[in-house]
C-alpha cells in the first residue's frame, strides 16, 4: 500500500456548522429589517446600507491585506455584518463619506486594532455607531421620517424620534399623557412607521430575525429575552409608580433601539458572555443601563451605550460566572 | 515683602516637621528587605526566561541572596559573566561553569526518514506525541511541528520547512534550557559551548537495534561502536545501542565523524564538508545564519 | 560618593534646607510677577468689556460695583462717553454648564438691550459647547442688538426665541441661564 | 558615556510617552491642539530640567529616607515658578493650559526622572537627560495634539484648512486615547524597525 | 422502530452526531483464524501482563500466557493454539512499542476444561468469591473501550456499598453495532452474566441503559428480562456521549457522580454488555477472554459487517474479510467516531478493548484549517460536564496549569463533543488531553 493513512486526535467527524454559516445566518436574519428599511426610507437607506456593506467589507480586505499584510477574512462574512449593522442605525439621511468613515473606524479600530474575528472585546458596528454619534452628534440627531418608498436621498422634512418627543416632552415639565397624542399609535409602532434610524423602526421585521436565528439555533434566547423582560419589568415599575412621567413598557419595546440592539447586536458572539447564566447576567444589566439611561440620562437611547458598556465586562463576567460543572449537585439516596 | 517672610516661615516648618515624621517612621518600620536584591536583580538580564528554574529575575535574585552558596544556582541568560557580577555583589564564590547552547539530536530529515502515515491534528509535538508514534516509525526522532520554536524567548530556534527539522541559531542561543523542556522527544541537548561554536555529537537518540533504527531512519545511531573504538579522550559513551558524545570530554579531533556507517555523528560549524548529511544541515544553517546576520545589519 | 546617613539631624537639616530655599525662590517669584499678573488679567478684562461696549472714555473698572445675586456677586462696569452713560459691562455666570461654570460679559445698553457678549471662561466641550464664542460660531450674533424685554432668553426647545447650538442643547442653556442672570441684576437695581 | 545616545535614549528610545508612558494624565488633558501641546510640552522640559540640575546637584547631602519630599519640594517650586511666569507673560497660554501647569508637579516623568536618573549621575549626564527627556515629551505632545487637532477641527495651529466641523471625537478625551494609542503603535514599529 | 414514551436521558450538554448504523441488521459471524496471532501483553489499563511462556512452547486456545501481577493488571490467555514464534516488543495502534507474544496457527485445540457447547446455563453455582477469582483469572477487562480490569471494579472500597447495578448498552457511537448484536443474538447469556455480577455486589437491582435506536433489541430483551427478577430494560433517548458512565448514571438514576469520583460513590456500578456477556462466558463455561465481536464498518467498505475475532488477530485480516480497504481510504479507525484512535498502520492486531474498526474515505477525514475563536460559546453549551473548552485549550498552550486545575480540565471524558460542534474547526480536545495530562502529572509530583 502505498497511500499513507491518515492519523488525527478523536473525534473524527464534524459538525456542519462553520463561521461563515453562522455569520451568514445573521445577515439572512436582517433581511426583513432591511426590506423594511427600503419600504420606509426608500433610496435612503439602499444607499446609506449598500455604502456602509461595501465600505467595511472594503477596508478589510485593505487593511488585512496592506497593512497587516495577513491572509484576508472578508469571506467569513463578519464584515458584511458590521456594515450592516452600522448601516442599521443610522439616519437615512445620513452623507455618504461620513459612513465610509464610520465604516473605517467601526473596522479598523473596532475590530483588526484588537486583532481581528474573535478578538475584539467590543463590538465593531456599535464601536462605529458610537463615534458617529459623538462625533457628529448633529447628523446623527436628525431623524427623516418613514413616508413610505420615496426616492430622493436627502429628505427635506425630518422630525424626532418618539423617545425624542418624550425625552424633551418631560424636560418641559409636560406629562406623558399628552405626549402620547404627539406619537405614533402602537400600531404604527410596531409596523416601524415612525422617526429613527433605518433598522430599528420596524419591531415585526426585527422580531422575524429572531424567530430564525432561533429556529437555526444560532443564538440562544438567554440575552435578547432577558434583556426585553428586564426593561419591560424595570419600565413597568417606573409606569406604575408614577404614569405621569414614565412611558408604558410596551412603548419602550417598541420604539427606539431595543429590540435591533437586544436581538442583533448584544447576541453578536465575539461579545457576549460564554455561559447561560452568564449571558443572562449580561442582558439583565443591558436592560437596566439601558432604562437608566433613557429615563435619567441626558441622551434619550441609551441601548448601544448600555451594549458597549456591558461588552467591557464581559471578560469578568465569563471569569466569575462558570457553567454549572457535572457533579456539582449531589443527591443523598 | 511680608509675603516672602510668610512663604518662608511656613514652608520650612512644613519641612521640619515632615522630616520628624518621616524618621520616626523610619524607625518604626524599619525595611526588612535586603536591599542587596535590587542590585543583584538588576545585574541580572531581566529575560524573566525561567531557565535558572525560578519564575522570574526577581526570584532567583532572592535566591541567591538567601541561599549559602551559589553552587546550584546558573542564570543561563546572562552566563558567567552575570553569576561573577552576582557573587561579586554577594561576596560569594560563583562555580565556574562552561557557557552551553542548544543541539537538536536528530537528522531524520524528510529525505532520511520516510513517512508512513500523515498526521491531521493539532499542530504541536506534546499533542501528537501523546497520541501516536509520529509521521515516521521513529519513536523518539522529530516530529516537526514547532513546540521548540515558539517556546524560544530569544527567537533562536527556527524551522526549516525542506528538511522538517529545527535549527539552532547559535549566535543567539542562550542555553536557556526552553526548548528541552518543551520537546516531548528530549532530543535537544545544551552541550558546552566550543570556539567558533564548533560541535560533534551524535544525531540520534534511538535505543533501537540497528537493523530496526535504520529501517525508520538512514542516518540512525546503529550502536556499531566504530566511533567509540576511534576516540582517544573517552568522550564517547556506549549504552542501549547508541553511542553519545560528552560535551565536556569531547576534544573535537573529528575522528570519530568519518568512521561512522550511517552519518549519525554530525559535526558543525567545521572548515571542509565531508558527508552528504553533513551538507545538507550544514549549508541548511550557514544560510540561516547568514541572512539573520544581514537582518541585524539592516 | 557617599550618601548621608538618614540621621535625625540630617534629615532635618535637609529638608529645612531645601524648603528654606525653595520658600525664599517663590517668595522672590512672587513678588516679582505679581505686577505683571495683575497688569495681565486688567488688560484682558479691558479688552472684554471694549468689546462689548460701545465707545466710551472713563475707566469703567474705577467705577466698578457690584450686586448680591444668587448667593454670588455680579460685578457692573460702567461706561461713559464724556460723563454720560453709554452702557454698562455685567461681569455674569452661570453653575448650569455641561461641564462646570461659565463666566460671559454681557453688554447693556442704557435702553435696556444687548450690545455684545463675550465668553471670559469656560470648560465646555470643544467642538460643541465652545461654539458659545464668537470665534467658533455665530450663535452668540444672534444675541446682538435684541432687548430681552420682547425676547424670551430660553432656547426654542424649551419654548424660548433663542436658536440653541446644535446638539449642544444644555450649553446654550447655560449661556441664555447667564445672560439672563445678568439682565435681571441689571433690571433689579443694576441700573445706574 | 556618549552624550548623545544619553540623549537620544531620553528623545526617542524611551519617550516617556510612548515608551515608558509616563506623564499621560496631562497630555491626554491638553493635547486638543498644537499650541497647547507644545506649550504643557516646554513648560516640563524646563522643569524638568531645572529639578534635574537640581536634584543632581544636591543628590550627596540628602539622605536617603527624605530623598522623595525633597525632590518633590523642588519640582514643585519650579512648577509654581513656571506657573507664576506663565500667568504674567503668556496669560492666553495660561488661560488653556492653567489648569494643567500645577498638574507637573506630580507628573511621574518629573519625579521619575529625579529619583531613577538625576540622583544616580553626574552633572552633565542629567543636564543631557533631562532636555532629551522633555523634548521628547514635548515632541510627543506636538504630534498628538497635531494629530487631533487635524482630525478633530480641521486646523493645524489655529489654521483652518477643512471647512466645517471636525471629527468630534478626536477632541474629546476618548480620542486622545485612540491616538495616543496609535501613535504608539508606529512608534513600536518604528523602534523595532531601527532595533 | 422506535418508542414513544417518555424516555431517559442526561440534561446538560450532548450532541446528536450522524448515526450510521449500517451493521445493525447483519448477524454476528465467526471470522475464520488468521495464520498468525500478535497478543499484547498491555490490553488493559493498569500494569502490562508478565509472559509465561517462551519461544518455542506450544500453547492451546485459552492456556494463560501472560501473568497480570499487581493489583490493576489482567491474566492474557491465548487465543489460537499453536507455537509461540517470538516475544518481542511490537507496536501497538498507537505505533509505540509493547511487549507481545506472536504465535503461529496450528490447528484449533482449546484448553480441556472450557466448555464449548452453546447451550444455555443458567443456575449460577460457584459462591462470590470463586466468581470473582474466576472473573480475575480470565483476564475479564471491560469490553466498552476503557478496558478497565473487571474484578478491580467489582471488589468494592470497604465503607461503600452498591445499590444498583447498570449495564451499559447505549452504543452512542455512530457505525458501531457490536453491542447491539450482542444484546439480540446472545441476549439470555448476557442476562445470566448480569445475574452473576448481581450476586458478586449483593445488589437486588440491575438496570440495562439502550437508547432508542435500537428497538429490536430493547423489546427483545424486555421480553427475556422477565424469566430473570431484578433486571429492568430502560430505553434512552438517542445522545451522545450517553454510553459515558457518568451521563448513563445521570440518565437512569438521576444522581451526578463528584468530580473525581467514582459510580460507586453514589452506590452503582456501571458495566457493559460485552462484559456481562464475557463473565458468563468466564463463570459458567471456564472460557477466558478470547474472542469479542468487532464491527467492521464504513461507507466505502464492500461488506461492513459483525465478526466474532479472536485477540491478536491482524486488523489487516479483518477488513480484508469484509471486503478488503477501499483505494480512497483516507483514515481507519478503532472503535467510534467520535472516541476511537486512528490506526497509523494495519499490522496491528486486535485487543481486547476495540469494539468496532472504522474505514473513512479520505475526503471525510481531512480537517478543516483553523479559524479563530468567535466564541460563539457551542463548545459549552455541548460539554456534557459543564466544562468551558474554549478556554481550556488556550489555558493549555499558554501552560497555565494551575487554572486549568481550577478549571476541573480533568472532569473531561474526552468525549469530543466540543471539536466536534466548533464552527471554526478549532482542536479543542487535542490540547484538553494534553492539558489533562500534563496536570495529572503536576499533581503526581505534588503528592
Amino acid at each position: 500500500m502505498n497511500k499513507l493513512l491518515t492519523v488525527s486526535p478523536s473525534p473524527h467527524i464534524y459538525g456542519k456548522d462553520t463561521t461563515p454559516n453562522l455569520m451568514y445566518g445573521v445577515i439572512i436574519a436582517l433581511i426583513p429589517a432591511i426590506l423594511a428599511s427600503i419600504l420606509y426610507f426608500g433610496w435612503g437607506s439602499v444607499i446609506v446600507i449598500s455604502v456602509a456593506v461595501i465600505s467595511s467589507v472594503l477596508f478589510e480586505f485593505l487593511i488585512q491585506r496592506f497593512l497587516l499584510q495577513k491572509k484576508t477574512t472578508i469571506q467569513d462574512g463578519s464584515a458584511v455584518i458590521t456594515g450592516l449593522l452600522l448601516s442599521l442605525c443610522l439616519p437615512s439621511n445620513f452623507p455618504v463619506s461620513l459612513i465610509i468613515l464610520g465604516s473605517l473606524f467601526a473596522i479598523g479600530v473596532g475590530k483588526l486594532s484588537f486583532g481581528g474575528l474573535g478578538n475584539n472585546p467590543f463590538n465593531p458596528a456599535l464601536v462605529g455607531r458610537v463615534f458617529l454619534f459623538i462625533s457628529f452628534p448633529a447628523k446623527m440627531t436628525s431623524w427623516p421620517e418613514a413616508k413610505g418608498f420615496q426616492t430622493q436621498f436627502i429628505d427635506a422634512s425630518t422630525g424626532a424620534t418618539p423617545l425624542n418627543i418624550i425625552k424633551e416632552g418631560l424636560g418641559k415639565g409636560d406629562s406623558i399623557s399628552h405626549l402620547m397624542d404627539k406619537i405614533p399609535t402602537y400600531q404604527q409602532l410596531f409596523f416601524g412607521n415612525m422617526g429613527g434610524s433605518i433598522g430599528e423602526v420596524a419591531a415585526v421585521a426585527l422580531i422575524l430575525g429572531l424567530a430564525y436565528l432561533l429556529l437555526r439555533k444560532i443564538i440562544t434566547w438567554h440575552i435578547p429575552v432577558s434583556i426585553i423582560l428586564t426593561v419591560v419589568i424595570f419600565t413597568g415599575i417606573l409606569w406604575l409608580v408614577n404614569p405621569a412621567q414614565n412611558a408604558d413598557p410596551l412603548f419602550h419595546i417598541l420604539s427606539g433601539g431595543i429590540l435591533l440592539g437586544a436581538i442583533f447586536m448584544a447576541t453578536d458572539y465575539v461579545t457576549s458572555p460564554m455561559t447561560s447564566k452568564g449571558m443572562i447576567l449580561y442582558g439583565i444589566c443591558i436592560g437596566i443601563l439601558t432604562v437608566v439611561i433613557r429615563r435619567f440620562g441626558s441622551y434619550p437611547e441609551g441601548v448601544q451605550f448600555a451594549i458597549l458598556i456591558m461588552n467591557g465586562f464581559v471578560p469578568l463576567i465569563n471569569y466569575y460566572i462558570k457553567p454549572k460543572r457535572f457533579g456539582e449537585e449531589v443527591k443523598n439516596g | 515683602m511680608s509675603s516672602i517672610l510668610i512663604t518662608i516661615l511656613f514652608l520650612s516648618s512644613i519641612g521640619i516637621v515632615a522630616a520628624i515624621i518621616l524618621y520616626l517612621f523610619a524607625q518604626k518600620f524599619k525595611v526588612l528587605e535586603n536591599p542587596i536584591i535590587y542590585d543583584v536583580e538588576d545585574a541580572l538580564p531581566a529575560a524573566n526566561c525561567g531557565g535558572c528554574g525560578y519564575p522570574g529575575c526577581r526570584n532567583f535574585a532572592e535566591a541567591c541572596v538567601n541561599s549559602d552558596s551559589l553552587d546550584d544556582l546558573y542564570c543561563p541568560v546572562g552566563g558567567q559573566e552575570t553569576m561573577d557580577i552576582v557573587a561579586n555583589l554577594l561576596g560569594k564564590e560563583a562555580k565556574q561553569t562552561d557557557p552551553r547552547v542548544a543541539v537538536i539530536r536528530c537528522s531524520g530529515s524528510f529525505k532520511n526518514r520516510p513517512r508512513t502515515n500523515h498526521y491531521d491534528g493539532a499542530s504541536s509535538c506534546a499533542v501528537a506525541s501523546a497520541l501516536y508514534v509520529g509521521d515516521t516509525d521513529c519513536p523518539v526522532g522529530c516530529l516537526n511541528m514547532d513546540d521548540c520554536v515558539e517556546v524560544c524567548e530569544f527567537e533562536a530556534i527556527y524551522m526549516n520547512r525542506k528538511t522538517g527539522l529545527p535549527v539552532v541559531i547559535d549566535e543567539k542561543c542562550t542555553a536557556c534550557g526552553a526548548c528541552v523542556k518543551a520537546c516531548p522527544r528530549d532530543i535537544i541537548e545544551l552541550r558546552k559551548r566550543n570556539k567558533k561554536d564548533r560541535q560533534i555529537f551524535v544525531s540520534c537518540i534511538n535505543k533501537e537495534k540497528g537493523g530496526i533504527a535504520t529501517k525508520y531512519c538512514s542516518v540512525a545511531c546503529i550502536g556499531c561502536t566504530k566511533c567509540f573504538k576511534v576516540c582517544e579522550f573517552e568522550a564517547i559513551i556506549m549504552g542501549n545501542n547508541l553511542a553519545f558524545i560528552d560535551s565536556d570530554m569531547c576534544a573535537l579531533c573529528r575522528r570519530c565523524v568519518p568512521e561512522c556507517p550511517t552519518d549519525a555523528i554530525l559535526e558543525i560549524n567545521f572548515q571542509p564538508v565531508r558527508t552528504k548529511t553533513d551538507k545538507e544541515n550544514k549549508t541548511a544553517s550557514d544560510k540561516i545564519s547568514e541572512k539573520v546576520k544581514a537582518d541585524i545589519k539592516e | 560618593m557617599a550618601k548621608k546617613e538618614s540621621s535625625f539631624v540630617n534629615m532635618v537639616i535637609t529638608l529645612f534646607v531645601i524648603t528654606l530655599t525653595a520658600s525664599i525662590a517663590l517668595g522672590f517669584a512672587y513678588e516679582f510677577t505679581k505686577a505683571p499678573i495683575a497688569v495681565a488679567k486688567h488688560a484682558a478684562k479691558m479688552k472684554a468689556i471694549n468689546e462689548v461696549l460701545p465707545e466710551f472714555n472713563n475707566l469703567p473698572n474705577e467705577e466698578i460695583y457690584k450686586k448680591a445675586i444668587d448667593n454670588d456677586t455680579l460685578y457692573f462696569y460702567p461706561a461713559r462717553e464724556d460723563n454720560k452713560l453709554v452702557g454698562t459691562a455685567i461681569e455674569t455666570f452661570t453653575n448650569k454648564g455641561f461641564s462646570g461654570n461659565i463666566k460671559l460679559m454681557v453688554g447693556i445698553l442704557p435702553d435696556g438691550s444687548i450690545n455684545d457678549i463675550v465668553v471670559l471662561e469656560h470648560k465646555e466641550t470643544p467642538g460643541l459647547g465652545d461654539k458659545m464664542s464668537k470665534s467658533k460660531s455665530d450663535f452668540s450674533l444672534q444675541f446682538q442688538g435684541i432687548n430681552p424685554e420682547n425676547f424670551d432668553l430660553s432656547v426654542k426647545n424649551d419654548g424660548g426665541d433663542v436658536d440653541a447650538i446644535t446638539a449642544s442643547t444644555i450649553s446654550s442653556r447655560a449661556y441664555c441661564d447667564a445672560v439672563n442672570r445678568a439682565y435681571n441684576a441689571y433690571l433689579k437695581g443694576g441700573k445706574k | 558615556m556618549n552624550q548623545w545616545k544619553n540623549f537620544n535614549k531620553g528623545f526617542f528610545r524611551e519617550n516617556a510617552v510612548f515608551v515608558l508612558y509616563l506623564g499621560l494624565c496631562p497630555i491626554l488633558g491638553v493635547t486638543t491642539s498644537v499650541i497647547n501641546g507644545v506649550g504643557m510640552g516646554l513648560a516640563t522640559t524646563f522643569v524638568l530640567l531645572m529639578s534635574n540640575i537640581v536634584v543632581t546637584l544636591v543628590k550627596s547631602f540628602i539622605p536617603d529616607k527624605v530623598r522623595i519630599p525633597s525632590f518633590i519640594v523642588i519640582i514643585a517650586s519650579f512648577v509654581t515658578i513656571v506657573e507664576l511666569l506663565m500667568q504674567a507673560y503668556l496669560p492666553s497660554l495660561f488661560n488653556e493650559l492653567g489648569l494643567f501647569i500645577p498638574l507637573i508637579v506630580v507628573n511621574c516623568l518629573v519625579l521619575g526622572r529625579a529619583e531613577a536618573f538625576a540622583s544616580k549621575n553626574t552633572f552633565t549626564s542629567s543636564v543631557v537627560d533631562g532636555l532629551g527627556m522633555g523634548l521628547g515629551f514635548t515632541m510627543a505632545l506636538f504630534f498628538l495634539g497635531g494629530v487631533r487637532e487635524i482630525l478633530g477641527s480641521g486646523s493645524f495651529l489655529g489654521f483652518k484648512f477643512i471647512p466645517g466641523d471636525g471629527i468630534l471625537l478626536f477632541i474629546l478625551a476618548p480620542g486622545a486615547f485612540i491616538t495616543l494609542g496609535y501613535l504608539i503603535m508606529l512608534m513600536n514599529k518604528i523602534n523595532k524597525k531601527t532595533a | 422502530m422506535r418508542i414513544n414514551q417518555a424516555l431517559k436521558t442526561y440534561k446538560r450538554g450532548g450532541i446528536h452526531p450522524a448515526e450510521y448504523k449500517l451493521t445493525d441488521k447483519s448477524p454476528v459471524q465467526i471470522l475464520p483464524l488468521p495464520e498468525q496471532v500478535t497478543i499484547l501483553l498491555s490490553q488493559h489499563i493498569g500494569v502490562p501482563a508478565i509472559p509465561v511462556v517462551s519461544k518455542g512452547d506450544t500453547v492451546k486456545v485459552g492456556q494463560l500466557i501472560g501473568h497480570g501481577k499487581g493489583f490493576v493488571s489482567a491474566n492474557i490467555h491465548s487465543s489460537v493454539s499453536g507455537k509461540v514464534v517470538k516475544i518481542d516488543s511490537l507496536p501497538d495502534l498507537t505505533g509505540y512499542k509493547k511487549p507481545a507474544v506472536v504465535i503461529e496457527v496450528e490447528g484449533d485445540e482449546w484448553e480441556e476444561n472450557i466448555i464449548q457447547s452453546t447451550d444455555l446455563k443458567e443456575d449460577i453455582t460457584l459462591s462470590e468469591d470463586e466468581i470473582l477469582e474466576k472473573i480475575r483469572e480470565s483476564g475479564i477487562v471491560g469490553l466498552g473501550g476503557a478496558a478497565f480490569p473487571s474484578h478491580v471494579k467489582l471488589i468494592l472500597p470497604k465503607n461503600k456499598k452498591a445499590e444498583a447495578l447498570i449495564i451499559n448498552g447505549v452504543e452512542c457511537e455512530p457505525y458501531l453495532t457490536s453491542d447491539h448484536r450482542l444484546m439480540l443474538e446472545y441476549g439470555e447469556e448476557m442476562m445470566v452474566g448480569i445475574r452473576i455480577l448481581m450476586k458478586v455486589l449483593n445488589v437486588r437491582k440491575a438496570m440495562i441503559g439502550i437508547e432508542n435506536n435500537k428497538a429490536d433489541a430493547i423489546y427483545h430483551l424486555t421480553d427475556i428480562a422477565s424469566k430473570f427478577p431484578g433486571i429492568e430494560v430502560y430505553p434512552l433517548k438517542v445522545k451522545y456521549p450517553q454510553g459515558s458512565e457518568k451521563q448513563l448514571i445521570k440518565a437512569l438514576t438521576g444522581r451526578e457522580v463528584p468530580s473525581l469520583k467514582l459510580p460507586v460513590d453514589v452506590g452503582v456500578i456501571v458495566h457493559n454488555v460485552s462484559t456481562a456477556y464475557a463473565i458468563y462466558e468466564a463463570v459458567q463455561k471456564n472460557k477466558p477472554l478470547i474472542n469479542r465481536i468487532i464491527t467492521v464498518s464504513g461507507k466505502s467498505l464492500k461488506k461492513p459487517s459483525n465478526f466474532v475475532v479472536r485477540i491478536g488477530t491482524p486488523i489487516q485480516f479483518l477488513i480484508e474479510a469484509a471486503g478488503g480497504l477501499p483505494e480512497n481510504t483516507g483514515k481507519v479507525i478503532s472503535g467510534g467516531l467520535m472516541m476511537g484512535k486512528a490506526f497509523n498502520s494495519l499490522d496491528v492486531p486486535v485487543i481486547k478493548g476495540m469494539s468496532g474498526i472504522l474505514v473513512l474515505p479520505e475526503d471525510e477525514t481531512k480537517r478543516k484549517t483553523i479559524e479563530p475563536c468567535i466564541r460563539c460559546s457551542k463548545c459549552v453549551t455541548v460539554c456534557p460536564m459543564g466544562l468551558e473548552p474554549y478556554l481550556l485549550m488556550p489555558l493549555t498552550q499558554d501552560g497555565n496549569f494551575y487554572r486549568l486545575e481550577k478549571e476541573m480540565v480533568l472532569d473531561c471524558l474526552e468525549c469530543g463533543s466540543c471539536s466536534y460542534i466548533c464552527p471554526a474547526n478549532r482542536p479543542l480536545l487535542d490540547y484538553i488531553r494534553l492539558g489533562k495530562t500534563d496536570v495529572n502529572k503536576i499533581i503526581r509530583e505534588r503528592r
